[in-house]
């Protein structure tokens, strides 16, 4: 059977050349770079190799780069490190209702511990109004967290702008890149922001593994206790392999980026297209201007179906799509995202998300172009909301 | 996640659709949960002669609502009312535990439709 | 060049076998455990396969196995996650002065929090007072901390005896069982204990994969938050390659622990006592019984020597060993292990650990053997402190 991998948002194949980068590291040059003695010495300069490639990506100094162990590590760090460094400043962070779990738990789990947050709220689109923003900041606030793009929308959010607005009134800026990461350019020399976390399983790198820019002289807590690797930000025995990984997909992803960008973009729009010219009662969620929108993501809502149904049904057909429905998340709401941007309930339970990556091809946009529309008009025929 | 004969329920589900001239309808569920399940009937003489369904929901909840009608094809009404739950999960060879309340509509939904059916003729 | 690596406290090298194991996740199946499609499914069955491997190395069920990313998040999550938990009960936390620092320095840190540490004192051979350690027990205490072996001694605490005292007083037990793992019985079965945090890269699985025992019903706070893998206690995207190789590793270690044990100690005990029998002015750090110390460490003080000299010479006939000298870390101190013995200062800093793994063979004992004195003698040659 065909087999058309489309939820590259979910986590992504390791590449095969960052594999074989990794290789070498597992059974020959296994050693602890920190210790004084030939294995060791081997591993050092991998590890220094990989932050000038992730630094790369960046546009940061090698020094503004911090290994650790996924995005969601990334983002914990970022939020409650600020938090722990800047209590004497104020107690209060603003945030979007459209993150990720990682920064939305990380920010209600510091509420507990008596910090105030705003949530932004997004308009329709799935986008913020800026002015909201500024106006939610006070002398209390201490950080925002927005991110760059987002995850089931591939909605690309304002980030040079909100710099700007951090920097005007003196605020912290991190923002979780680990979906904009290897897709757009996320340059730090551009946008003013202090902290930017990124995750290897994104990009074709492996599991297990993330990074962070923390913008020189960023005053942050530890998260992680223990030994003082990463110069003392982050402890724990450097894990050689998967940083070594993430240096090589950094790197193959800054070198083909706008390549990818224009060949993803022209794949998605295609589907797009396809998609809302052939079946009915199709709605877009995320902004309407592809431009603002990450060029791999697309998320639809087919309606009168149930998310879960319809990707079992493009499974039997090999194709690997994921939902913001409820039923998918074993949670009994459906995404939060598609709650925050006001999309009614069943849509919300009907939303699919294609997201491509640059392995996949026009032959199966054609045929999943195909295949679609008597799966939708099969599950409407089932569905006691259709033709009322 | 789901067992061999869920997949069968669900990629070809039995007695789809609406009975038509139905003397009974039961619908539950709703949308905020993400599961909606409508089961119409034809009985006469209190045997089910027909029944079918429509079902908004996940893999569980159509291969759930497809096995009911199948078990209610043909039952006395009273037979139908003692149909439990569990008794569907069970002629499925199971469900994953976080799908169990999809096998609760299945049921609700066709005792739903008894009640209409017997308020309608008493 | 020989090489011989004797530093496999430090990390071991990925044994080929989990390697083996973990190739097929990388590229092929590489999907999202949490997807709805082919791809997800496809590693469902490899972490709940791991997860029973390494149950098995607990002697505890797979539901109480949570993967996390390395011994030092897995100490992070169980000090600071109980001490959450349990404020409402009290502050007090009971350790010891020996603990790796991802235990010390987060109990530190939680002592900036407002609790209060009992840091536990060891006599010169390395051991604790267990009748000290149940008088530190006040109404206030809501965990204990010792590790089930020490990184540079070897020595093996008393896990039985203080799970029980634990046990009496109602006190949760955690215990950092990162170097004991693989070289001893860890048997929760056997011994009263809570909470149990292993890392891969000291038993042949690779850096950056660890895991946590934690006893059915113990409530522990989430250490990282965001999405809901690992019934909720550990957010981040599984790293199934990881995963799989930890349950490998697990299982060899698991196989072969008998063997290994007399095999190891076999090879340790012949170099501690050719080191001790040839060599003049060497002092044993650590428990004097072997059977009190893992069977693959021996810490000795080659006297009038700085560590790090002595590293930089054995490196030179590619002896890979490990020192508790400060200049080898970087710090300013000697190891706080050899300090809260009692080992004089300059013994502290000549202190030097060969850990050896079931791939050294007697021929490189026998090297080491005969390369050591003149290195050493070299070295005492050049020392103001030798022969005054
Ligand atoms: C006793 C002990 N605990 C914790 C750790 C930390 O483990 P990791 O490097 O996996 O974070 C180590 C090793 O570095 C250790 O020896
Ligand atoms: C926007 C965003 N942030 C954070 C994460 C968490 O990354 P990880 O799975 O590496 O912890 C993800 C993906 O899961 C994500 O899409
Ligand atoms: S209908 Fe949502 S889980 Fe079954
Ligand atoms: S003597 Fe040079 S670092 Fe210690």
């Amino acid at each position: 059977m065909k087999k058309i991998y489309m939820d590259n948002n979910a986590t992504t194949a390791v590449k095969p050349e960052v594999l074989e980068a990794m290789l070498p590291y597992f059974c020959e040059q296994f050693g602890n770079p920190s210790s004084v003695h030939w294995a060791g010495r081997m591993v050092g300069g991998a590890i220094e190799k990989a932050r000038e490639q992730v630094a790369r990506l960046f546009n940061c100094s090698a020094a503004e780069v911090i290994f650790n162990s996924c995005g969601s590590e990334g983002d914990n760090h970022a939020i409650k490190g600020t938090a722990d460094a800047l209590k004497h400043k104020g107690n209060h962070i603003i945030t979007t209702s459209v993150e990720h779990p990682a920064v939305l738990e990380t920010c209600e789990a510091l509420e507990k511990d008596g910090f105030e947050v705003t949530y932004l709220k997004v308009d329709h689109n799935g986008m913020l109004d800026l002015a909201e923003l500024e106006a939610a900041i006070t002398d209390k606030t201490i950080l925002i967290s927005v991110m760059w793009a987002n995850n089931e929308t591939g909605n690309i959010f304002p980030i040079e702008e909100i710099g700007e607005i951090a920097k005007k009134h003196k605020v912290r800026f991190h923002t979780d890149a680990v979906q904009a990461a290897g897709k757009i350019a996320i340059d730090v020399r551009k946008v003013n922001v202090d902290m930017v976390v990124i995750s290897g399983h994104k990009i074709g790198a492996p599991k297990g593994i993330g990074a962070m820019y923390l913008r020189r002289g960023t005053k942050i807590s530890r998260f992680m206790h223990g030994g003082h690797q990463e110069r003392n930000r982050r402890a724990g025995t450097h894990n050689v392999p998967s940083i070594v990984g993430l240096g090589a997909a950094c790197d193959i992803a800054l070198k083909n980026m706008d390549k990818d960008y224009a060949y993803v973009r022209h794949l998605r729009d295609k589907l797009e297209a396809g998609i809302l010219s052939t079946i009915s009662d199709v709605k877009l969620n995320g902004h309407p201007d592809a431009n603002l929108r990450l060029p791999n993501t697309l998320n639809v809502s087919f309606n009168y179906i149930e998310g879960e149904s319809l990707l079992l049904f493009f499974d039997m057909k090999g194709i690997a799509a994921s939902s913001g429905s409820a039923c998918t998340s074993g949670s009994l709401e459906p995404s939060h995202v598609m709650g925050a941007m006001g999309v009614d309930i069943v849509l919300a339970h009907s939303s699919t998300r294609f997201s491509l990556s640059a392995d996949n091809t026009d032959e199966e946009i054609d045929y999943i172009l195909q295949e679609l529309p008597p799966i939708v008009q099969k599950l409407r025929e089932m569905s006691p909301l259709y033709g009322r | 996640m789901y067992t061999a004969k869920v997949m069968d329920h669900f990629s070809n589900p039995r007695n789809v659709g609406e009975v038509e001239n139905a003397n009974g309808v039961g619908e539950v569920g709703n949308a905020s949960c993400g599961d909606i399940m409508r089961i119409s009937l034809q009985v006469e003489d209190d045997i089910i002669k027909d029944v079918k369904f429509k079902t908004f929901g996940c893999g569980a909840a159509i291969a759930t609502s497809s096995m009911v009608t199948e078990m209610a094809i043909g039952k006395t009404i009273d037979e139908a009312l003692i149909l439990t739950n569990q008794a569907v999960a069970e002629a499925l060879d199971g469900l994953p535990p976080a799908k169990m309340h999809c096998s609760n509509l299945a049921a609700d939904a066709l005792h739903e439709a008894i009640k209409d059916y017997r308020k309608q003729n008493s």
